[in-house]
Order: structure tokens, then sequence, then C-alpha cells
């Protein structure tokens, strides 16, 4: 009945639908919704990888909504690139919500059919986002992930919860306008909002102010929205309060959908020697990379706590895709694009292990991470796995889009970006290992302060594993960095390499 | 041509009174006073000046035109009802917040200048 | 005349971009950051609205066309062009839907911390 | 178009914003926002697009206004000064600004005319909206056309951004009565004491707002409104009575489960029309499919049709939102009597 040339339209439908089946299951009964959110995550997750199949067997697709053409109608266009950041989001929402249930539950007790109609609709703006090849859609899909982020955000218990995202809407809002203002620009130079349009039209008037200051407008907007340093500063706050399960659909993806949009921008509506090019040199843009990812290493080495560091690293590998994205050549590019999918894997396991911990200990500090290994022994593999896959060792899947990213750095001969990645990794590898020092080493409990209590309390923690909806989520992500890990040549050479515009 | 001049006086005369309603909105001393001209002179004025638009509209009569002149009609009435209304909402408000009428011996004392 | 003209609609709207951008960083009452956005995403409006005007065209409703079936020809210089209409309405319902929820945020933090301005609640988080 | 209003509404425009941003009492700002708005309004008229000059007046100078004065009234009116580092915000705010204007100021110089005939956009694509829309849709209003037909799938999603944003603002503001008990009484400020000349008027006038709402709803084909507008004005219907009553007297004629119901409901009419093209065969929001079930129904018509289906869609979400936002910020998410 529904071939599969129409797949685009039902991944973004059936979550849209299940929204407001959610919300109006909650009115009846609200164990409904948690079932209803896994379904329609499970269809639009297995549409999206039938669409990637059919893209790697025949090419980029084109969708028509409403059935008009292009430039009159809206289109989808899915091409490897998206195909393959489309099938992560999937997963990594499924996952996040498959998790979500145990902490919404203990979080949100009152709240939970608004909690998931959001959550799927926060999905569902992502997926269009990345799908949309209209470039005014994607600021209306835009707003809807970011209205729903804000609700999530502020819906934590936390006592901070309502001013980071109060700081997160204004900053947002800005974000969403500039973008808005510079699709504005392109509409008034060339009269289209269809990016395959607007690529053909443009290179004519890449030389006029009007053109330029668009590309900057559109690059301020989304650095805000990606939080790329300087403009980093909503993120940290808003992310370190939301509740559990909002911190682990959002973190992974948000960032990482932006910068698959700046990418998108730069090789699809203007090209690749408008943006390396005739737009000024790429260099400045590398060095502001150089300083997002030294800044945010830093700033992660001087937190207390567990789950704000873990945002300052956010920072940092954003720095990693930007920097990649702009280093001008087909290693970097290919690095930053296997980085976003290591990226948002990485962070959904460090942010499940978060997550598990606040579950268990109540508190996300560093103290709260005591005598864990011994309490949830699977938990802290996992989370090691994530852990040392940040650091970038192999065969876990975070060295080979670093390994690519250095020969990217190399080629282009930015050393300083090559050292920024070095640094990174080693303060990684120390805030880690500091982590898991607490974790393994230090006696669980404060409260047992002298020393007979310590030796005591070694042996009495009995295993107390988090609950399987946590866990398995967790085990099955550890599972996936190693299998990018050691699959990510394929990956590359199916997908990847694609996705690389032509000429590099 | 008859028209013509109803409509130019229509709108004149709403125009004038416009003008007027923002002089006393301005000029007039205390809270009451100055609604007292924004309550009538807006109401009055709007009426004036969508009568005058009426009669302009009704130059070529058809029946697409008498249907604008309804509408028109319609929104007279229901400004009628809801202008004064409005004031009134105010300067209850005003009265209920313990606002004193305007004196002329304690001038300035009680002026809307906040 | 005629040269400012050709700008001025430009003029004004980056004008009030930058009132709104000074009212969302400097102010210190959190509505007034809230009007400020506000003030921000109207100017974007007048921005598009201004792109859609047309010297000498109408507004885009087509006129005589009430019988279906008969078609007029038609000319596009009589009318302003509809798309960023469009686009500036979903862009409204956007603004007063952020609108929405900032308020509903600010009654949060108000419950929460007694004040909406922003010092004095970054000094009880301290 | 006549740039001479254009000129003076424009250059009103600034100080009202200047206002409004600098004024000390909040219930002062919201009201000089609100002429904001209705200047805006007049601006956009003048420039011919009615249909957003409808919405704003609408949207941003009643219910933004009304929300943000139900806000105010809930928390501080004052606003107060900055205790320390005035300066370094002023000058931060002010170097942000004056960068962005540069950078726009710069661009604006290669700007075509404005309200030239012959500028890209004016002849890239809307040439084909304004000339095809009678021939593709058989709607001569083309802002519905395009809005409802040719881009569609965007006003799907803004009436999917109203709705995040009811269920928002919901999330963050309900909360249960028992915590704190039902007050049982309107917020005592003062000066808000029932007047039964209001109640009356604003009992008459309701039905007829919410029958002019209906009008604008399904004459958006032919005339300036659609299920954006309507909506919006069938909610200002219940907010006005709100207002003149209190809000235990709307919530007894439509209870928070009916507005959370009918707010699923308008959206879901549209997705299940687009969804509905799809099951015909048909791609996503393809109304056209839809002349196969739809008895006598051209496909052009069935444009028409489907439309219209979509436009009721929208005007229900739309009131449902509204009346839940304002219920919600009004009550300060009690739900009790309000304001």
């Amino acid at each position: 009945m529904i071939g599969p040339e129409q797949y685009p339209a039902v991944m973004i439908v059936v979550p849209l639908l299940a929204a407001f089946a959610i919300n109006l299951a909650g009115l009846i009964d609200r164990r409904f919704c948690y079932p209803l959110l896994l379904l329609a995550l499970g269809v639009a997750a297995a549409a999206a990888l039938a669409v990637l199949g059919q893209v790697m067997r025949d090419g980029p697709i084109s969708y028509r909504l409403g059935g008009w053409p292009p430039p009159m109608g809206i289109e989808y266009v899915v091409d490897h690139l998206n195909g393959l950041v489309l099938v992560v989001t999937c997963v990594v929402a499924f996952l996040a919500a498959v998790y979500s249930k145990r902490s919404v539950e203990r979080e949100l007790p009152d709240k939970i059919p608004y909690f998931y109609t959001l959550f799927i609709l926060a999905v569902t703006g992502l997926l269009g986002m990345t799908i949309t090849g209209d470039a005014f859609n994607l600021y209306v899909l835009m707003e809807i992930t970011a209205l729903t982020n804000y609700a999530l955000i502020a819906a934590g218990r936390a006592d901070r919860a309502p001013m980071a995202s109060f700081t997160y809407i204004i900053i947002g809002t800005i974000g969403a306008s500039f973008y808005l203002l510079g699709v504005g620009h392109l509409y008034i130079m060339t009269g289209s909002l269809n990016m395959a349009d607007l690529r053909t039209i443009l290179p004519e008037l890449y030389t006029t102010h009007a053109v330029i200051a668009s590309f900057i407008i559109l690059l301020l907007g989304l650095w805000i929205k990606m939080a790329f340093f300087p403009l980093h500063g909503w993120l940290p706050n808003a992310y370190t309060h939301a509740p559990t399960a909002t911190g682990c659909l959002i973190a992974p993806l948000v960032t990482k959908v932006s910068v698959y949009i700046m990418a998108r921008l730069m090789f699809s509506v203007y090209s690749p020697e408008f943006s390396y090019r005739v737009f000024g040199p790429a260099e400045p843009v590398v060095w502001m990379a150089v300083a997002a990812i030294v800044a945010g290493s830093l700033m992660a080495l001087a937190q207390k706590d567990f789950k704000k560091m873990l945002t300052y690293l956010i920072v940092a590998e954003v720095g990693y895709m930007v920097g990649g994205l702009w280093l001008a050549n087909r290693y970097g590019i290919t690095g930053a694009v296997l980085h976003i999918v290591n990226d948002a894997l990485m962070t959904l396991c460090l942010f499940f292990t978060a997550g598990i911990v606040v579950y268990k200990m109540k508190g996300h500090a560093f103290t709260d991470l005591r005598g864990l290994f011994r309490k949830m022994p699977l938990t802290m593999a996992a989370f090691t796995v994530g852990a040392l896959s940040m650091i970038g060792v192999p065969p876990t899947a975070g060295f080979f889009s670093k390994w690519y990213l250095l020969l990217g750095a190399i080629e282009a001969g930015q050393w300083g970006f090559m050292a920024a990645l070095l640094f990174s990794s080693l303060i990684n590898a120390v805030l880690f290992f500091k982590v898991i020092e607490i974790a393994y080493f230090e006696p669980c409990g404060v409260q047992h302060g002298h020393d007979g209590g310590q030796a005591a309390a070694h042996d009495v923690i009995a295993v107390d594993e988090a609950p399987f909806s946590m866990l398995a989520p967790l085990v099955l992500v550890s599972a996936a960095l190693l299998a990018i890990g050691i699959y990510s040549g394929s990956l590359v050479t199916n997908i990847i390499q694609y996705a690389v515009p032509a000429g590099f | 041509m008859i028209l013509d001049t109803l409509t130019i006086v229509l709108l004149a005369a709403g125009f004038f009174f416009f003008f007027a309603t923002t002089i006393g909105l301005l000029r007039f001393p205390g809270f009451y006073a100055r609604m007292h001209a924004a309550g009538k002179g807006d109401t009055l004025s709007s009426l004036l000046m969508l009568a005058g638009l009426i009669v302009f509209n009704s130059h070529h009569f058809s029946v697409e035109a008498l249907l604008v002149d309804l509408k028109i009609a319609f929104i007279m009435v229901f400004i009628l009802m809801a202008s004064p209304t409005a004031t009134h909402a105010i300067i209850k408000a005003g009265y209920e917040a313990g606002l004193v009428q305007w004196q002329a011996e304690e001038e300035g004392k009680h002026d809307l200048a906040d | 005349m005629e040269d400012i003209l050709a700008r001025y609609n430009y003029w004004i709207y980056v004008l009030l971009m930058m009132i709104g951008l000074y009212a969302m960083i400097a102010k210190n009452n959190l509505y007034k950051k809230v009007i400020g956005m506000s003030i921000f995403q109207t100017a974007i409006i007048v921005f598009y609205v201004s792109i859609a005007a047309k010297e000498g065209a109408t507004i885009p409703i087509i006129q005589g066309a009430h019988g279906a079936g008969l078609v007029p020809a038609i000319d596009p210089a009589v009318y302003v062009n509809p798309l960023p209409h469009v686009l500036m309405l979903t862009a409204i319902v956007v603004g007063v839907s952020t609108l929405g929820v900032a308020l509903a945020v600010i009654l949060r933090i108000y419950r929460q911390y007694g004040t909406v301005e922003e010092d004095r609640i970054l000094e009880k988080l301290r | 178009m006549i740039w001479q209003i254009d000129l003076i509404v424009l250059a009103l425009l600034v100080p009202c914003a200047m206002a409004a941003i600098a004024l000390k009492d909040m219930m002062s700002a919201a009201i000089t926002f609100g002429a904001y708005s209705f200047l805006m309004c007049l601006l956009w008229t003048e420039m011919g697009a009615v249909d957003v000059a409808f919405t704003e007046a609408a949207v941003g100078a009643g219910i933004s206004t009304v929300l943000f004065i139900a806000a105010v009234h809930h928390s501080r009116r004052r606003v107060a000064k900055r205790r320390v580092g005035r300066i370094v915000f002023k000058l931060l705010g002010l170097s942000a600004a004056g960068a962005i204007g540069i950078i726009l100021l710069w661009a604006a110089s290669d700007f075509p005319e404005w309200a030239s005939p012959d500028i890209p956009p004016s002849r890239h694509l809307s040439p084909y909206y304004i000339t095809k829309t009678l021939e593709d849709t058989a709607v001569p209003n083309i802002v519905t056309s395009v809005l409802a037909d040719y881009r569609g799938f965007d006003t799907m999603f803004e009436t999917s951004v109203i709705f995040a944003a009811g269920m928002a603002v919901a999330m963050v503001l309900r909360r249960r009565r028992g915590r704190e008990e039902r007050t049982g009484r309107r917020v005592e400020n003062g000066f808000a004491r029932e007047s039964p000349i209001i109640q009356t008027i604003c009992r008459l006038l309701a039905p007829f707002m919410q029958l002019f709402a209906l009008y604008v709803v399904a004459h958006g084909h032919h005339s300036p409104g659609g299920g954006f507008q309507g909506g919006v004005i069938l909610g200002a219907s219940f907010i006005l009575l709100a207002l003149a009553y209190d809000l235990d007297f709307v919530l007894k004629r439509l209870n928070e489960k009916w507005t959370l119901i009918l707010a699923n409901v308008g959206v879901l009419i549209y997705a299940s029309i687009g969804a509905l093209a799809l099951l015909l065969g048909g791609n996503f929001l393809d109304y056209s499919v839809l002349s196969r079930i739809l008895p006598a129904t051209t496909p052009v018509m069935a444009r028409s049709h489907g439309m219209l289906g979509v436009e009721i869609g929208v005007a229900i979400t739309v009131m449902a939102i509204m009346v839940l936002i304002y219920a919600n910020i009004a009550s300060n998410g009690k739900y009790d009597k309000g304001l």
C-alpha cells in the first residue's frame, strides 16, 4: 500500500502522528505512552535504514511533498550524508527512548504524557531538519526542536533548570532568527528557497555583499545552535540541569544535527569553492575550532561535577567537527562526518552512564561515583568503552575519526589543529582516568569516614546493577562503539566517501 | 458628486474629532477627564470615518459593494458596543485603584503623570 | 529621495534588529529580554515583507475569480509576491509560540526564586 | 502601496520599540509593545501583506499583550536596575548590536531596490504561484493556496509548533491542586472587580466573535484569513470571557481535558489528510488524490477541499492551544479563577 518510495515521508509522519497519539493515550492511561513511543521510533528507524539502503543502491532520493515539483513545493532530499545522519538520529532516539522509562517515572511522574509528546516531537524536528531540502522548512523544524527542548529542559527539578532554559530560549532564538535572516538574504538575492535551486542560481552572485553576509549570518546562527566556542554559553547549564531523559536525547543529537546542517549549507547551498575560497581563507575558522577544543577541554578539567564535565566535552567535540569540515580536504571532511556518528554514540554512552549514576546515587558530582565499579560492574564497563572512545584508544570508534582528522590536519598543514587534537586527547585521558580512578578505587559512601569503616565498605558493597531498561541501551551503545570502530573502514568506503563533495 | 462631497465631509469630521480626542487626551487635566475625551471622541470619529467609507464604497452600486457596506456596518455596530465598554473598564479600574478626580486648586497633584 | 526610499525599509529593519538584540543582551529584567526577543523577530518579518512589496501591485488575491472554472488571464505584475507572506505567517506563529513558552518559563523562575531580575537570580544561585 | 505611509510608520516604529524596552513599568511596556504591534499591522497592510497583518493584529497586538499582562500580573511589575556591571552589559549589548548592524547594513547596500517589480523574488518563483493558483487549486487567495498546498508541509509543522508550545507551557507551569490549596478567589489586585457592564457586553460580543472566526476560516479561500487567524479569534473570544468573568467561567465550558483533546484533534486532522493521500497512493499531503474518495470532485477541486480541511484542523488546534496557554499563564498553572 505504501511503497518504498514513500519511506522518506513515513520517517517523519509516523513520529509526528505518534506525538498526538501519545498525548491522547495519556489522557486515558499514561501507561500507553511508552509503548507507543517505542513503536513509532522503531518504525522511523526501520524506514531510515530502508532509505539509507535505497540511497546506497540507487543514489540520492528526492521526495516531493504535496506532489509539487521542487522549486515550487517542498522537497526532501536524501543522499549519503544525511541518510547516515538520519539513521544515527533514529537509532540514538530509539535507545534514548528505551532508556527514558525509569528515569521519567522517577523524575517527572505527573507529566509523563507531556514529556513523551515533546520528546517525540523533538525527534521529529531533528529528523525533519536533517532530511529537508528546503531552506525555510529547515527553520520551522529547527524551531520545533528548539521549543520542545526548552520545555524538556525547564521541566527538570533541579534548582537551576528554569534559568538554564530561559538562557537557552533567548540565545536559541537569536540563533534561529539569524538562520531565518540568512535565508532571507538568500531569498532577496535569488528568489528561491530550495537548496538545489539555490545552488544553481548562486554562483553568479558569489561576490555580492549580500550573499557573503548571508553566509556569515547563517554560520553565526548555526554556531550558536551548535554551541561553537565562544557562543557556547547556553549549553553547559542547560544540559547539566535537564532531566536525565532529556539530556540523553538532546546532548548527543542537537549539536550534531547542527553540524550536519552547516556541512549541508557549505556543500549543497553554497559550493565548496565558495565556502573555502571565495568567502575567504578557511584558516580563521580552523583556528576558532582550535580555540574551541582547547577551551572546552580546559573548562572540562576545571569541573567538579561529572555531568557538567561531559557538557564541556561536547563543546570541545563541536570544535573537532567544525575544524574537520573547514580543513578543506578529503580526510578532514571524512573525519568530521565519521565523528558526527561517533560523537553521537559516545555522548549517548556517557550521558547514559551519568543518568544511571543520577538514578542510583541521586547526584552527579564526582563524589557520587565512588565505588561504582563494585556496585555496577556492567555499567562501568560500558562507560569505560565510551571513555576510551572519547580519548581515542583503538579499536574504539573515537580513534578512527580522530585519525582521519589528524591526517586531514597534516595534509592541510594545520599544525595548530593537530596539536589541539592531541592536547584534547591528553586532557580526556586525564579526565576519564580520574573518573575511573574514583569509581574503581575510592570506597563507596563518604559516611564511612574512618579507616576501618572504609575497609569494611569495600567488602560490604553488593552488586546493585541499574534496571534492565537502562542497562540494555547502555551496553548496546558501547557494543556499537566497538563495532563501528572495527568496521569504520567499510563505513567510510561504502557511505562517507560519497558524502564528501566532488573535487576532493 | 454628492456622494463624493458626503464622503469628504464625513471623513473630515472624523479626522476633526480624532484630532480633538488626541488633544484632549494630551491636554486635559486628570485621569477621568482624559479618558472622557478618549472614550467619546474615539468612538464618534471612528463611526464617522466608517460611515464615510460606506458612502465612498457605494459609488458603483453592486451586490458585492453592498456586501462590503454591510460588513462595514457590522464593524460600526461592534465599535459602538466595544469602545465605550473598554473606556468604562479602564475608568472603573482607575476608580477602584483609588485615583482621585482632579481639582482645580490642587493642580498637577493627581495628574496622570505616571 | 529615490535613493533613500530604495533602502529605507532595510535600514529600519536593521535598526529594529539592533534594538532587539541590545535588549536581549543588556537588559536585566527577563520580561524586557522577551520584549527584545519579540522586536528582534518582528524586525525579520519587516525584512521579508519588504521583499514582497511590489510597486503598483495589489494584495495577493486574484480578483474576479469567485466562480471556479472561469480563469482570467493573470498578469503577475498586478499582485504582490505572496511567498514571503506565507513564510512570515509561519514566523509570526513561531514568534508567539516562543513568547508563550518564554513567559511560562519566567513564571516558573519567579515561582522558584521570587524575582525576575537576572542579577538577583544569579546571586541566589551562587 | 503608499510610500509616504511606509515612511511615517517605519519612523514611528523605532521610538515605539525603544520605549517598550526602556520603560520602567512592565505593564506600560506591554501596552507600548501592543502599540508597536499595531503599527506593524498598519505597515504590512500598506505593503499589501493583508494576511500577515491580520495575523499580527490577532496575535501580536491581541494575544501577546494579554499573555504579557497576565504573566506580569503574577510576578513583579517594576523593573529594577542591574546592581553591578551595568556598563559592561551595556557595552556588550551595544557592541553585539553594532557588529550585527554593520554586517547587515553592508549587506543591504547590495540589495535590489525596494518595491521594484524586477527584483529576483518577484521574478523567480512568485509568478508561478500567481498565475497558476487558479488552475492548480481553484483558490483565488494566493497566500492560502501557497500556505496550505504548495508549502502545506511547512504549515503542518507550523501547527505542530503551536501544539508543541501549548504542551511546553503546560509542562512547565501546570501544577496539580493539593499541595497548594485552590484559592477559589481572584488574585487580589485592588482594581479588577467584576463589572456587570463589561460582562454583559463581552457575553454579547463573544458569539459574534466566534461567528466571525468561523467566517474567517471558511472564507479563507477568497479573502484574507484562514485557519490560523480564525483559530486565534476563536481562542480570543474565550480569553475575552475569561477576562470579563473569570477563568472558571470558561473552564466550565471548555475544560482542560477538552482543550487537550481539541489541540490534538486539530493537528491530527491536518496530518491525517496528508496521510490519507499517502494511503491513496499519492505523495504525502497531495490533496489531489482525495478526488478518488470525495464524490464528484476533480483533482483541482479536491485540492481546494483538502485545503479547507486542513484549515479547519489548524483553527481547532490554534483555538485550543491559545486557551491552554492563557489558562496556564493566567492562573500560574493552578487552573483556578485566574486573573
